[in-house]
């Protein structure tokens, strides 16, 4: 009941964020929609994930969104002119509804929430859980196929950082424009 | 080997930043040497792929489908071959092009983003893992979005800005797809993931993983309604990554179209199962059509390249969803053929804008006068574009429209002349308006700077070469169908 | 000696495109072009020449040059039809080489280089054609002669030249592209073969309707014949410089369409198959719709080139209308008429161009009394116009006489109107400038010199004109070269 | 009925989630909000992933004695990936509308069209 109340939580504040014309807040409301996600995912055992969600995305991300709107401007200006927006609106709700509803159409074959029995943990999981103390001595998991089974995946990661690193860099520093 | 086909690009972009601080001008010599390195492993690794059959590389000894592996097979080996031979073509342009587009200070940098964006592109082509397709994606991205942002006029940042929306969109439905073909499989692996799926081709989950798998990448390719960040994002950048994302940008998600098409679902499903081949054979005549005639509307020359593009990717998707061999082989090679030529156009289209600041097609008027020689390559390379026998373009519309004819899609034909009339019109009025409009003022000749002069020479001169001697092309690109397909 | 016959084929169509890389080479030779313009043109005939000696001792000529893919390649074929269009077009490109250096000279054109060269490029891509031995050689070849003489009909630069080099392109290429090209496709997916046979392609296919459109998609998508809805180009280009219509658009370009056309007739299609599907009643109708509509318009026009101009299209039609009879007299009289028009018309072009030369005179109605002024031209224009008209002891005759044996072959009656009309419509349009010439008053205020020709304007003049007479008497040769054309 | 709903909640929250965040990442014209709708976006689909990671009565992926059932630690791996390249891709992105602020003095979408409509005029 209290996964579900979390859910249903997320859905008031990811709608909220969205809706909020002040940025500001809005943003706030963001980091506390990501704080949310960090209980979803400590009940769902992901502890790992919940950690890096705690501190990359409810605390550097939020940061980051601040910083920004202290360069820019902190309230959202709605102009209303007119039958133009609403077509767009429309358009964009039509997307979405079209989107969801594929998206939904996907789970009806899915394997139920939690079973034990799904493709998902008897194809390539069992050799981590079962294997991976033998071979590398790591006792998470997750840990153990980051830095090894897919350390490649995260020899990416690392270069995406970098990218973006350096992007802002070279982007924050233009004085030719 | 094959390792080194990353790595070196990787290593390099760490490398241009540190040494940038020593000396700006370093930031150049280590791209070029990196594109001349990564080159020639790729020739080396592509003739061996050829002769030895695909090679596989584990990362970090795990085998598939517990790690990671890279693959070079006939197909990719055709791809980053075409790929890092744009990528070095750019660096040698960029160095005097650059010049006047970014400011000195951050060229390293600059060049760093660039080494950034090559080794995306080149992992994207390489990887065996479709999760790794994910990370590389992103990569090359976020890399592209600031390459495009960093284009002179502020226009550049909004076309970014736009990249960025609809990119990131298409690369979180690309993890979505993946997600749900994970959900259903729980492997990763493409060439394991070819064994498991095809006992639940009835899967709904598959059937949703597929779909946006597919669409994630079509925002990525630009196809037709889905093209909108396209046009701005090739004008406004700066004129060596309009011809680089050009000539390798889309190439490389339309190669990820194919793999995932060919080599993790098969052709039975695309085909037979769900109604992919025949939704995309008409969004690509429609994506074929409209590019052509958009193109013909602009007024920037840049800008009606980059739509231009927009009609060339629709015969790439064209042969890609005819699924059969000749309309594949024919999309192969018009991934190389498309890059070559409209590398070597915007290559020129660039060369206008550093040479006389002309932006506008208008504003040609008389500079074939002025740059006879340039003029004659963009010639060759419009040509090309447009199709006309004796240059590259010509063998891949054959062999496309050979496929359609195979496959009865007799509508195609029809089509694809219209389109090759409009792309006539669209290249000719650039000559006719350089070759007779009434130039003001002097008329003395002045030609492009030899380090901007020689890779558009070397693009356009390559259309008629592959026009004429096709064997390369139409040999690697049998073999890459020959591997993909299994027999 | 084997390895130099099978070369012999290529050196013909080889020594115009030598000849244009030599005058771009040395582009800055005083003199050089000309010679080197005047040496070619032999060597074409010469090699022409020897081509046809192979042919008539019975050997078997013919030479692949490269492959464009597995099923598509540049093939070259002799035999006799083809000979007999490359030895008039590589003769009367002697010719018009000796017309067009006092033509240029007389105009004060700057452009030489430009000219010889296209118009060496010309040739050679016209020879080429008349060797191909399959249907994409030819179609390459065809596309060639548009884009070597959109250059010669832009030749001037002005605008008009501009726009009517617009609409030139827009004929010739677009209607090739969408029709002739969507036929090709269609020929190929049908019968996976393009080469031509003497048996045709379609032997054994049965589907009436398909080979219905492919025939018209052929007979439209060759705008060079330029029968009635689709000859709007040819008026339009002539614009271009004297010799340039002299050679190129009443003998290489149009006869290219013609003999594409007869090629089409004879080796894609079969007579027989034609009359199965009963392709021939609109090609009939068309052609004999052009000799009249056409003689018409001919009738009307003041501008002596203009009216030349529509007379070649309304003459082009009987060669179309002899090749649509399908019968073999007809057939015969289709190709003969191809000479026998060819040194008509290119007298009557050359007299324009001299008159224009002497006296900037473009009009008919400003040539009263021109005849005692230039009298050896307007003679051998009076024999060049009997010729076209068919009046017995002139070439021209042969052809017409022999049409109409193939009409009462064929059994149509009413085709006996049509070609008495227009026989009557031929001395209308082209006597009264003969008698003008002859029998009037020029007006006062002409200049005083006497006689106003130039003997390197006379001479090329004066050899059509005899040859065009000699044609009468030396037919019966030519029957004996060309023989059975479907032996 | 009832059964299957419950069985999927979770998959259907998320999905939910993404379309909020995609409606914001396509409806939206303020340039900042987009990204806000981004990061709702992609944070849901991480969602989604970790939903099935989890198995009924498993424990954290860790390895412990008393331990029957593990959690799946795959979707957590791809994930923890995933969550940094979300992360870059805000910050390029808010870097990016800095500079639009810079140069066009506003964040709206439509006002800047019209800005580079007008100089696209002139």
């Amino acid at each position: 009941m209290v996964d579900l109340l979390l859910l249903v939580l997320l859905v008031i504040f990811a709608l909220y964020a969205v809706y909020e014309t002040d940025l500001l807040s809005s943003v706030v409301i963001l980091s506390a929609f990501s704080l949310i996600m960090t209980i979803v995912w400590t009940r769902l055992n992901a502890v790992d994930v919940a950690f890096t969600e705690a501190s990359v995305g409810a605390g550097v991300s939020t940061i980051i969104f601040l910083s920004a709107l202290s360069r820019t401007k902190r309230r959202e200006e709605i102009t209303r002119n007119g039958k133009k927006l609403n077509i767009y609106n429309f358009l964009a709700s039509l997307i979405v509804i079209f989107t969801g509803s594929v998206l939904i159409y996907g789970t009806f074959d899915m394997p139920d929430f939690g079973d034990f029995d799904a493709p998902v943990n008897n194809a390539i999981a069992p050799r981590y859980i079962y294997g991976s103390m033998a071979e590398l001595g790591i006792k998470n998991f997750v840990t153990s196929i980051l830095a090894a089974y897919r350390g490649y995946d995260t020899l990416g990661e690392t270069t995406v950082i970098f990218t973006a690193g350096v992007a802002v860099v070279i982007l924050l520093r233009r004085r030719d424009l | 080997m094959i390792v080194y086909i990353v790595l070196i690009p990787l290593l390099s972009s760490l490398l241009t930043p540190i040494l940038g601080l020593i000396n700006r001008k370093t930031g150049f010599f280590v791209t070029l040497i990196n594109a001349i390195l990564t080159f020639t492993i790729i020739i080396y690794s592509t003739r061996k792929v050829y002769i030895y059959g695909p090679e596989r590389y584990f990362f970090g000894g795990f085998e598939p489908p517990y790690g990671i592996e890279y693959v070079l097979d006939g197909l990719n080996s055709v791809i980053i071959l075409i790929i890092a031979f744009i990528y070095l073509l750019s660096v040698l342009y960029s160095k005097k092009s650059l010049e006047k587009e970014i400011e000195q200070k951050r060229i390293s940098l600059f060049y760093c983003i660039m080494n950034l964006y090559f080794t995306g592109i080149l992992g994207i082509a390489i990887t065996g893992d479709i999760f790794n397709l994910y990370v590389f994606i992103e990569i090359a991205s976020l890399s592209a979005y600031t390459l495009i942002a960093m284009g002179l006029k502020r226009e550049s940042l909004m076309a970014s800005y736009n990249y960025l929306i609809i990119g990131t969109i298409g690369a979180t439905f690309v993890l979505i797809g993946i997600g749900y073909i994970f959900m259903a499989t729980g492997s990763l692996n493409m060439a394991d993931l070819k064994l498991r799926l095809p006992s639940l081709y009835h899967s709904k989950m598959v059937r949703t993983g597929f779909t946006f798998l597919t669409l994630g990448l079509m925002l990525k390719l630009a196809l037709f309604p889905l093209h909108i960040w396209l046009p701005n994002a090739y004008t406004y950048s700066p004129s060596t990554i309009s011809a680089l994302l050009a000539g390798t940008g889309t190439k490389v998600s339309a190669y990820a179209l194919i793999r995932i098409l060919y080599s993790v679902f098969t052709i039975d499903f695309d085909v037979n199962i769900i109604p992919f081949s025949k939704i995309f054979i008409f969004l690509s005549l429609i994506a074929i059509v409209m590019g052509s005639l958009l193109a013909l509307a602009q007024k920037n020359l840049k800008k009606m390249l980059a739509y231009s593009s927009i009609g060339q990717i629709g015969y790439i998707t064209l042969g890609i969803s005819l699924a059969n061999e000749s309309a594949l082989q024919g999309s192969i090679i018009h991934i190389f053929n498309h890059s070559l030529m409209k590398t070597a156009l915007f290559f020129i289209a660039g060369g206008f804008f550093y040479k006389q600041g002309i932006e506008n097609i208008q504003d040609l008027k008389g500079i074939a006068r002025k740059m006879p020689l340039t003029m004659s390559l963009f010639i060759i390379a419009g040509l090309s574009l447009v199709g006309v026998p004796f240059t590259a373009g010509f063998i891949s519309k054959w062999y496309i429209v050979i496929g359609a004819v195979e496959s009865k899609y007799y509508i195609v034909i029809p089509v694809i002349l219209l389109s090759s009339i409009l792309s006539l019109v669209y290249i000719w009025r650039v000559l006719e308006i350089s070759y007779f409009g009434e130039s003001n003022g002097n008329e003395h000749k002045e030609e492009l700077p030899v380090p901007l002069f020689f890779p558009a020479m070397i693009s356009s001169v390559l259309c008629i070469f592959f026009g004429i001697y096709t064997e390369l092309p139409v040999e690697l690109s049998k073999r890459a169908i020959e591997i993909l397909w299994g027999y | 000696m084997e390895y130099i016959k099978e070369f012999l084929i290529i050196l013909v169509p080889l020594s115009g495109l030598i000849c244009s890389l030599l005058i771009y080479i040395f582009r800055n030779e005083k003199y050089f072009k000309e010679v080197i313009s005047v040496i070619s043109s032999f060597c074409m005939f010469v090699f022409s020449l020897l081509v046809g000696r192979e042919v008539i001792s019975g050997n078997f000529l013919s030479y692949e040059l490269f492959n464009l893919s597995p099923t598509l390649s540049i093939y070259f074929k002799a035999d006799r039809p083809a000979v007999l269009f490359a030895l008039v077009a590589s003769f009367l490109w002697i010719i018009t080489n000796f017309y067009s250096i006092e033509y240029l000279k007389g105009t004060k054109d700057k452009k030489e280089t430009s000219f010889y060269c296209y118009f060496a490029l010309t040739l050679f891509a016209t020879t080429a054609l008349a060797f191909s031995g399959n249907i994409v050689t030819t179609f390459i070849f065809y596309e060639l002669i548009t884009i070597f003489t959109y250059p010669l009909v832009t030749h001037k630069g002005t605008k008009e030249a501009v726009s009517a080099g617009r609409k030139y392109l827009a004929y010739l290429m677009g209607l090739s592209i969408l029709f002739f090209l969507t036929a090709l496709f269609l020929t190929y997916g049908i019968t996976e073969s393009l080469n031509f046979q003497e048996k045709g392609l379609f032997a054994s296919y049965e589907n009436k309707k398909l080979l219905i459109l492919i025939l018209f998609l052929y007979f439209f998508g060759i705008a060079k014949t330029a029968v009635i809805p689709i000859h709007h180009w040819l008026p339009t280009a002539m614009i271009a410089p004297t010799p340039v219509s002299a050679l190129l658009h009443a003998v290489a370009v149009v006869k290219a369409g013609v003999f594409t056309l007869f090629r089409v007739l004879n080796y894609v299609f079969t007579p027989e198959i034609i009359l199965k599907i009963n392709g021939h009643f609109l090609l009939i109708a068309i052609s004999s719709a052009t000799i009249i509509i056409a003689s018409l318009i001919a009738l009307k026009q003041d501008n002596l080139k203009l009216r030349l101009a529509y007379s070649t299209i309304s003459q082009l039609s009987y060669v179309v209308l002899g090749f649509s009879l399908l019968n073999k007299i007809s057939t015969l009289a289709g190709l003969s008429h191809i000479i026998m028009h060819a040194f008509g018309k290119i007298t009557l072009f050359f007299c324009a161009g001299a008159i224009y030369v002497q006296t900037h005179k473009t009009e008919v109605s400003q040539l009263s009394g021109i005849g005692k002024r230039m009298p050896f031209t307007m003679f051998a224009f009076a024999i060049g116009s009997l010729s076209m008209i068919g009046i017995p002891g002139f070439g021209g005759f042969v052809s017409k006489f022999l049409l109409f044996k193939g009409i009462s072959d064929f059994g149509n009656y009413w085709l006996f109107f049509v070609l008495g009309l227009s026989t009557l419509l031929n001395a209308s349009y082209f006597l009264p400038i003969v008698y003008k010439a002859f029998f009037e008053e020029p007006e006062k205020t002409e200049g005083h010199r006497k006689n106003l020709e130039s003997l390197f304007l006379l001479i090329p003049v004066l050899v059509t004109a005899l040859i065009s007479v000699l044609l009468f008497f030396a037919c019966s040769y030519i029957y004996d070269f060309i023989g059975d054309v479907r032996s | 009925m009832f059964d299957f709903i419950v069985s999927k909640y979770n998959y259907w929250i998320s999905i939910v989630l993404m379309m909020i965040g995609l409606y914001g990442m396509i409806a939206k014209k303020n340039l900042v909000k987009k990204i806000i709708g981004m990061n709702i976006f992609q944070v849901s689909v991480f969602l989604f992933y970790i939903s099935m990671g989890k198995i009924k009565g498993g424990t954290a992926p860790i390895y412990w004695e008393k331990a029957v059932i593990y959690d799946n630690p795959i979707p957590h791996v791809l994930i923890l990936t995933a969550i940094v390249v979300s992360i870059s891709t805000t910050a390029v992105a808010l870097a990016i509308i800095i500079l639009i602020y810079k140069k066009f003095g506003t964040i709206e979408e439509d006002k800047i069209l019209e800005l580079m409509e007008k100089e696209n005029r002139r």
